[in-house]
């Protein structure tokens, strides 16, 4: 038991890239894993805590070197392609992220689970609702023969973690497994990898999320830019963080801060080029309004037959943020579009600063628009590819007239100034920005008509944790300046809950609870909602 | 019983079709010039006398206002009855049904083939260098750009005329059919070869994939239980057009290889304003458009029933 | 005086020796003569690249490919020896009346159709009502017995053929296939099933027509030759015939090297050439009748002016173009009749390639302006000439050589412009008069062709629209010639008047003679025994074996 | 797409194009002119492709003959695009029932086999280089429909043009600054895809004597001439046959890439 399952000394992946450039993804990192415990590789986009993981399963594409890299007693430095497929699946197994390609949509789920195993196909499909059993999973009989598009993504998960396992494989690598998935299904699928543990496997799991690795690991390695920054027991790196990345992370974690309180103190590790002094130690100075910016009356939608909307109802008084959480497919992105006039309700009807603005023809409401701005969770997709920085903000800033003329530029660079972009990315494609740097654009061209309004839809779930971090700071702060009124839509309880004034629940199409953050978080009523605060995380650092 | 309603709303939809293209052709046929008594009688060259031609009107409700004849028309056809050939004074039914066979044989040996060479194209590029890549996408892109008339030709001079190796029309033996079948397949192969390999490099290097070679599959394995589907699902959704092209191909074809057929049959029967034959082919080509699209339906709802159930992939 | 055409078998007989039967083509290769002994057997493939013909009976229509394959199981009541005489083959007898209004003939005794029926004078009657029948929709054999009135049966064998004017071109007219012999009992048949499977003496018949793709003739095991010959058995050697139909020149010539056909019909002047080196024989058998020319439109601008018909003439280089365009395949004509026809006139005189003096004459007629193009003009009229081209009777070759009348036209300020047309709307274009310059093959035997071509009767068209004259040759003095040398019982005035008849329309430079009526075919080494022709020049099989 | 092929691509269509507005730079003889007593002549340094049966030099019509051919594919490919866009903004702008009605009538017309569909157009035009035209653009239109509908379905539903409504930008300018520049480059890629088809298409038509009538250079009836001496004089065939194959193929290239560096 004590004999480490995998031991790295040094090990470093290299790329060449087209152009014969050399790519360091992962700088000389040494780690070990131990039977029956769980090591947490945390880190953001970049860090190559992937690439690290892969080179477990000698996946990595790259070039590997390393003084050691023992998998199980064996010697992987130099392994051929045959002697590692010997180890893939059977010792070594990857959990990966659900997404609709993790399994092959053409092929029946029981088929992706079973098909390294030998024997029959009608054995290796037992095997394979064996394992689906294992997991969990409803209906196993049934959803063996199903393919991933029938499935939901709980069940997806659930299928990758029973492909893994189904080989009873010594070491577990489990890369982003509960990265995109809703706050019940997290909780479960960690349930089910922290029993790993007591099977005496060797885990590894890869994470951006602090909160959830440390739901389940015993020790945490942090990685950056391909290095380890940190490393140490679980306890002992969350409570006494040593490196100021690691502060970073734990800081930017937006769990249990006070509304308006900074999440991103340094800006040093940021991607933007950020300045905070305006925004130290915020006060929030608003006084409650008894304006309501918007008034949705029994708002409903349907599909074909399937209703994704029914009879919402909600308000937000002027300059305050109402925080509408809800799993996928819950019905918030409808309510959201519709909202914003992009939808049609079937019935209902929205009202934008007492004014009716939906249903309505567009010509009828133009002028209302310039009140109400929104923010998507891809913001590229929400640019015209071909334009530059500017050309998007001049675009806005004209009403679609032009997107050259040069009397909008000066506006343009103030609503840069505005979200902390620098003026020198006027002339870049959003193409070539970080994603911070795209939302942060995304809402400079959102505020081009300094609208009253904003509905944020998944606003920072793309983003890395410190990157999150600021684009909330400067949300908050835009706040407290404008006095504009937020309707933010997430499933992340945690932003919400620090993003929130007040807080409403939908689930399946209809709004189950509404209460100030307070009530909703810690006085929940509504037993759907109960189940939603008890699915999060238990952890405060 | 979902099934039955699908399988209902198909046929409605492709007895609507069958009907528009009914009507498209009897239009655009009335507009030709030309008395169409003549080309019963076998062109004004047959020199026929004007009892003979009265007669023919009579014979074919030429004197009848045009939409009688348009209501008499369709009376036939939903009987199922597509006229006499003006040229060959026969059942069209009849001709259609000798020429058919051979150009089936043609099309569907030509389409395995093309299926047969595109897959491999497309399975060694994809496999291959970013030159050998390049180097693929010029072989598709040449083999779906070179006319069949000429390919045609080609082939005759280099394998029958120099080489000796097969024969340069149609014997009524295997070795027959061979160029003929090439002549078509081969463009068809570059076409599908380019959509298969696009699709092929994107299963190859998906999610799943790599899952795949995870859990231990080799790279054969992943290629045969992943990369062979994803890159025949394009080309499947193809299929339907690519018999429409082929029997479009077949009227060359079949004239540079002297086969008999229905593409041989159409050239003759539009040049000679034979107008029964001409629909009857139009329509015939239209309901094996539609039968082939149900099938390659089918055989996606197998590969892909998610897809068939509405949900996207 | 003697009395033209009272033949005696004799006659004919004499000239059964060996092959030499009809009027043959000339084989320039030796795989043409017989090596070693006659083998029976085999079947042999034909593949011609003509249209395939809407019906198997000549009677109805009457194009060339229909001649050709009819000439294997019909037969006809006279025929025409290696000289291009005629002489009787199913007839056994002909007489005419002095007043030349009636033609008795009577039939050679023994024969039956392949239906059992017994060859009777009941045929002539049955075969010559059929052809005046407007449902047979005929109209080669049609135009051939116009005259005859009414048949007469005189008694089982002989029948009087009464004639509404004297013609001594009927024999001639009945030694075509398009008038070819055939059961009357089957002629009773609708004719559709008729067209299907025509019933006659030859010795081969019909076995199945598999449409678009081939027709099957077998040997006629009961053949009787209406002729004596020194064959110990009259049955053809063949077993059979395959008549495929290949349209694309270069695959038929491809089909016959790598051996899987042993005859094909319309061999490309290249072809030809190359195929000596490849041991493949070759069969020349130009068409009786007119010869292959072109006809200039007299009846209307610019060619109703004889002057601008001379120029155009000069204009272009006519043997240049079929030097370089046929090989020596096919020799120059400066007739109006094929060279088969012993009464064909010629004069190269009249069509030698002279620019200069074609632009004089042009000026001479006024054509002195010239547009942009460089094309002339007179009083603002531009000197456009059309010619409409039937894709369908034109070879390749002759297209070509059009396009260099065309280029060379535009030398001197023609501006000729060349349509391609399919068959019905280049009839449609002639019907119309939408034509300067047309080349329409016309195929008869014996010089009465000429009065179908050149009398202005001519120009009246048929129901169809369809006219034979199309230079709208319209002299009466000519009318009455070719009328007269129809008529005339005397053979050498028959001749004079039919030269007279010649020269008048060549001088008139209405028409431009280019070459016979071609009629190549190639056939692989192991065919023996190729070269008799009909009447009509369609290869003959009956003495045809299969080295093997 | 990489910097030699980019090399390759530029070259490749400057020559097309000096071929086709000045083809007299690449070969300065005429290509009508006839000359009974070359013809039939082998490639040689003289005649790089030799001569036909008129003693025409086959490398002068060639080169000619890229205008001709050319023209009859842009020609083709522009009418039916022309078509296209129009049905295609009707589907993706019209009402659900406009839609649902192009929807058939384009079934309708795959249905009909393009060159069927080619044949009944000539059948009442008769043959020549615009019917062809005419005949190849009705007959590739259908294609092009669906590809722009769809195109334009995706580019109407984009998040792009909500965010631009939710900017109370009018329909008009979101057509003008989003629909219309982003659906160029993707009509450009299919244009170049498409002429090469047409030329195809077309030079078919020629080969079945439908198409441009000789003695025009047009490649398609150069071939459909001279494939009657295909075993005499080979070079008639191989050279404009060629032509077609490598117009055709570097269209379809240049689209390709086109497409790729677009996405």
């Amino acid at each position: 038991m004590n004999t480490p399952a995998v031991e790295i000394q040094n090990l470093s992946v290299t790329f060449t890239g087209p152009d014969k450039t050399r790519v360091e993804a992962v700088k000389n990192i040494s780690l070990t894993l131990t039977r029956g415990k769980a090591l947490g590789i945390v880190g953001e986009s970049g860090s190559g805590k992937s690439v690290t993981a892969r080179s477990l399963l000698g996946l990595t594409g790259g070039h590997v070197t390393a003084d050691t890299l023992n998998i199980l007693g064996t010697d992987a430095t130099r392994l051929t392609e045959k002697q590692w497929r010997a180890i893939r699946g059977t010792k070594v197994a990857m959990i990966l992220q659900d997404a609709l390609n993790s399994l092959d949509p053409l092929r029946p789920i029981h088929r992706e689970i079973a098909d390294a195993l030998p024997g029959s196909r009608k054995h290796r499909k037992r095997a394979a609702v064996e394992a689906l059993h294992a997991v969990e999973m409803p209906a196993p009989i049934l959803r063996a023969d199903q393919r991933s598009p029938e499935l939901s993504g709980g069940m997806r998960q659930r299928a990758l973690i029973a492909q893994a396992m189904i080989k009873n494989p010594a070491v577990v690598v489990a890369d982003e497994a509960t990265t995109a998935l809703d706050t019940r299904l997290t909780r479960m699928v960690l349930d089910q990898l922290a029993e790993l543990k007591d099977r005496g496997i060797a885990f590894a799991m890869i994470s951006h999320d602090l909160a959830q690795i440390a739901q389940v690991a015993d020790d945490i390695i942090v990685m950056r830019h391909g290095e380890i920054v940190e490393s140490g027991p679980t306890k002992q790196l969350l409570s006494d963080p040593q490196h100021d990345y690691t502060k970073q992370l734990l800081a930017a974690i937006p769990r249990g801060v006070a509304r308006f309180a900074p999440l991103s103190q340094v800006a040093t590790f940021d991607d933007t080029t950020a300045t905070f002094e305006n925004f130290k130690d915020p006060v929030d100075v608003r006084e409650p309004s008894d304006i309501s910016a918007i008034e949705v009356h029994g708002l409903s939608k349907a599909f074909g037959d399937h209703a994704a909307v029914f009879g919402v109802s909600l308000s937000v008084p002027q300059g305050s943020t109402l925080g509408l959480v809800g799993e996928s497919g819950s019905g918030k992105t409808t309510t959201a579009r519709m909202i914003l006039g992009l939808e049609r309700p079937d019935q209902g009807s929205v009202r934008i600063f007492g004014q009716h603005f939906a249903p309505a023809k567009e010509s009828e409401r133009r002028d209302l628009r310039d009140r109400l701005g929104a923010i998507y969770q891809d913001p590229l997709a929400s640019f015209d590819p071909r334009y530059t920085t500017s050309q998007i903000l001049i675009n806005a800033l004209s009403d679609g007239t032009t997107s050259r003329s040069r009397q909008y530029l000066k506006r343009a660079r103030e609503l840069l100034d505005l979200v902390e972009l620098n003026s020198s990315l006027l002339s870049r494609s959003p193409r070539e920005l970080s994603g911070g740097q795209r939302q942060r654009l995304a809402i400079a061209r959102a505020l081009a008509p300094t609208p009253d309004i904003l509905v944020l839809d998944e606003p920072v779930s793309a983003l890395d944790v410190s990157v999150q971090a600021t684009v909330l700071d400067l949300l908050d702060r835009l706040q407290l300046e404008t006095r504009t009124s937020y309707l933010f839509i997430t499933h992340d309880l945690a932003v919400v809950e620090h993003m929130s004034d007040r807080i409403a629940v939908m689930t399946q199409g209809e709004l189950v609870e509404t209460g100030t953050a307070q009530q909703i978080m810690h006085a929940p009523s509504h037993p759907y909602t109960q189940q939603l605060i008890a699915a999060a995380p238990d952890w405060n650092p | 019983m979902r099934m039955a309603s699908w399988l209902a709303r198909r046929v409605g939809a492709a007895a609507f079709l069958l009907w528009v293209v009914a009507t498209v052709i009897f239009i655009a046929i009335r507009m030709i010039p030309g008395d169409p008594a003549e080309a019963i009688m076998g062109g004004p060259g047959s020199q026929a006398s004007a009892e003979a031609l009265e007669t023919a009107r009579e014979q074919y409700h030429l004197n009848e206002p045009i939409l009688v004849q348009y209501v008499l028309y369709l009376g036939q056809l939903i009987t199922g009855d597509l006229g006499t050939s003006y040229a060959q004074q026969r059942p069209v039914a009849q001709i259609m049904a000798e020429m058919l066979p051979a150009t089936l044989q043609l099309t569907l040996i030509s389409l395995a083939i093309a299926w047969l060479i595109a897959f491999l194209m497309a399975a060694i590029a994809a496999r291959s260098s970013r030159l050998g890549q390049a180097m693929g996408t010029v072989i598709e892109v040449v083999a779906a750009a070179v006319p069949h008339f000429w390919l045609g030709a080609m082939l005759i001079i280099i394998f029958s005329t120099w080489l000796g190796w097969l024969p340069a029309v149609d014997t009524g033996t295997v070795q027959g059919i061979i160029l003929p079948a090439l002549t078509l397949a081969i463009p068809l192969a570059g076409f599908l070869a380019q959509l298969m390999r696009d699709s092929l490099v994107t299963a190859m290097s998906s999610p799943f994939a790599l899952a795949a070679r995870a859990r231990g599959a080799s790279e054969g394995q992943v290629f045969f239980r992943h990369g062979f589907r994803h890159a025949a699902l394009p080309a499947l959704n193809l299929t339907g057009w690519a018999v429409a092209t082929s029997i479009s191909g077949a009227v060359v074809v079949e004239e540079v290889f002297a086969r008999p057929g229905l593409g041989r049959s159409l050239l003759g029967a539009v040049l000679s304003r034979d107008m029964p034959m001409v629909t009857g082919i139009a329509l015939f080509s239209a309901l094996i458009y539609m039968v082939v699209m149900l099938l390659v339906e089918a055989v996606e709802a197998i590969i892909n029933p998610a897809a068939a159930r509405g949900h996207d992939v | 005086m003697p009395k033209l055409s009272s033949h005696l078998k004799i006659l004919a007989t004499a000239v059964i020796g060996g092959l030499a039967l009809a009027g043959c083509g000339n084989t320039d290769s030796a795989d043409g003569e017989a090596t070693g002994e006659p083998q029976s057997g085999g079947t042999l493939t034909y593949a011609s690249g003509d249209a395939e013909p809407d019906c198997l009976d000549p009677h109805y229509g009457g194009n060339y490919p229909q001649g050709l394959i009819a000439t294997q199981y019909l037969e006809t009541l006279f025929t025409k020896d290696e000289d291009g005489e005629t002489i009787p083959w199913l007839a056994d007898t002909s007489e005419v009346s002095d007043d030349g209004l009636t033609h008795t003939i009577s039939v050679t005794d023994g024969i039956t159709f392949h239906d059992g029926t017994p060859l009777t004078s009941e045929a002539i009657k049955a075969n010559i009502e059929h052809l005046q029948d407007p449902e047979t929709a005929s109209s080669t054999g049609f135009l051939a017995v116009e005259k005859v009135e009414e048949i007469e049966i005189v008694d089982e064998l002989t029948a009087d053929l009464h004639l509404s004017a004297p013609d001594n071109a009927l024999e001639e007219s009945l030694s075509m296939h398009w008038t070819a012999i055939q059961s009357p009992e089957a002629l009773d048949r609708d004719v559709q099933e008729n067209c299907a499977d025509p019933v006659g003496t030859g010795p081969f018949m019909v076995d199945s027509w598999e449409r678009e793709q081939q027709i099957n003739l077998v040997r006629n095991d009961d053949y009787v030759l209406p002729v004596e010959s020194d064959r110990e058995n009259a049955q053809a050697y063949l077993e059979g015939i395959t008549w495929r139909m290949i349209p694309e020149a270069a695959t038929r010539y491809a089909a016959l090297q790598s051996g899987e056909v042993d005859v094909i019909d319309n061999a490309q002047p290249d072809t030809i050439q190359s195929a000596e080196d490849a041991n493949i024989g070759h069969l020349d058998a130009p068409r009786p009748g007119a010869s292959n020319r072109l006809e200039l439109n007299s009846s209307q601008a610019p060619f109703d002016d004889a002057a601008v018909r001379e120029a155009f003439m000069r204009s272009v280089d006519v043997d240049g173009g079929i030097e370089a365009l046929y090989f020596d395949t096919a020799p120059r004509s400066h007739s109006l009749l094929s060279s088969v026809e012993p009464l064909g006139y010629s004069d190269d005189s009249l069509f030698s390639q002279d620019v200069e003096q074609a632009n004089e004459l042009l000026d001479e007629a006024g054509w002195t302006e010239r547009d942009d193009d460089d094309v002339r003009m007179k009083d603002g009229e531009r000197l456009e000439i059309v010619m409409p081209v039937s894709t369908n009777q034109s070879v390749p070759a002759e297209q070509s050589l059009f396009e260099q009348f065309q280029a060379q036209a535009s030398e001197v300020g023609f501006d000729m412009q060349i349509n391609l047309l399919d068959l019905s709307s280049w009839y449609a274009e002639l019907s119309e008069h939408n034509y300067d310059l047309v080349s329409a093959p016309y195929t008869k035997v014996g010089p009465s062709v000429l009065r179908i071509l050149y009398h202005s009767d001519s120009i009246e068209p048929a129901p169809s629209g369809y006219f034979a004259n199309n230079a709208q040759v319209d002299i009466p003095e000519l009318d009455e010639t070719l009328v007269q040398a129809e008529e005339t019982t005397d053979e050498d005035e028959r001749a004079e008047l039919y030269e007279q008849a010649q020269q008048t329309v060549l001088e008139g430079y209405y028409v431009l003679p280019l070459y016979d009526q071609q009629n190549h075919f190639l056939y692989s080494a192991e065919v023996q025994n190729m070269g008799e022709t009909s009447a009509i020049a369609a290869p003959e099989y009956y003495n045809v074996w299969l080295d093997q | 797409m990489s910097r030699t092929a980019r090399i390759f691509a530029g070259l490749f269509v400057g020559l097309i194009f000096i071929a086709a507005l000045f083809p007299s730079l690449l070969a300065p003889g005429d290509p009508l002119a006839v000359n009974p007593s070359e013809a039939f002549q082998t490639p040689s340094l003289q005649h790089p492709f030799g001569t036909d049966e008129s003693g025409r030099d086959v490398y002068t019509r060639v080169v000619h003959g890229t205008a001709d051919s050319l023209t009859i594919g842009l020609a083709a490919t522009a009418l039916g695009m022309g078509i296209a866009i129009l049905l295609g903004v009707m589907t993706a702008f019209g009402p659900r029932w406009i839609d649902s009605m192009i929807l058939r009538l384009l079934e309708v017309l795959y249905a009909i086999p393009a060159l069927l569909m080619a044949l009944l157009i000539i059948a009442f035009t008769g043959p020549g280089t615009t019917p062809a035209i005419i005949a190849v653009g009705l007959s590739t239109a259908p294609g092009y429909s669906r590809l722009i509908r769809t195109h334009l379905r995706t580019l109407v539903n984009s998040e792009m043009f909500d965010a631009a409504t939710v900017l109370g930008h009018s329909r008009w300018h979101k057509i003008r600054n989003h629909l219309i520049p982003n659906t160029l480059s993707t009509l450009l890629a299919l244009i170049t895809l498409g002429i090469g088809q047409a030329v195809i298409w077309a030079s078919a038509l020629s080969f079945l004597g439908l198409g441009t009538p000789p003695p025009a250079p047009e490649w398609g009836a150069m071939l459909a001439n001279g494939r009657t001496y295909l075993h005499f004089a080979w070079w008639l065939t191989v050279f404009p046959g060629a032509a077609i194959v490598t117009i055709a193929a570097g269209a379809t290239l240049l689209g390709r890439t086109a497409t790729r560096s677009r996405i």
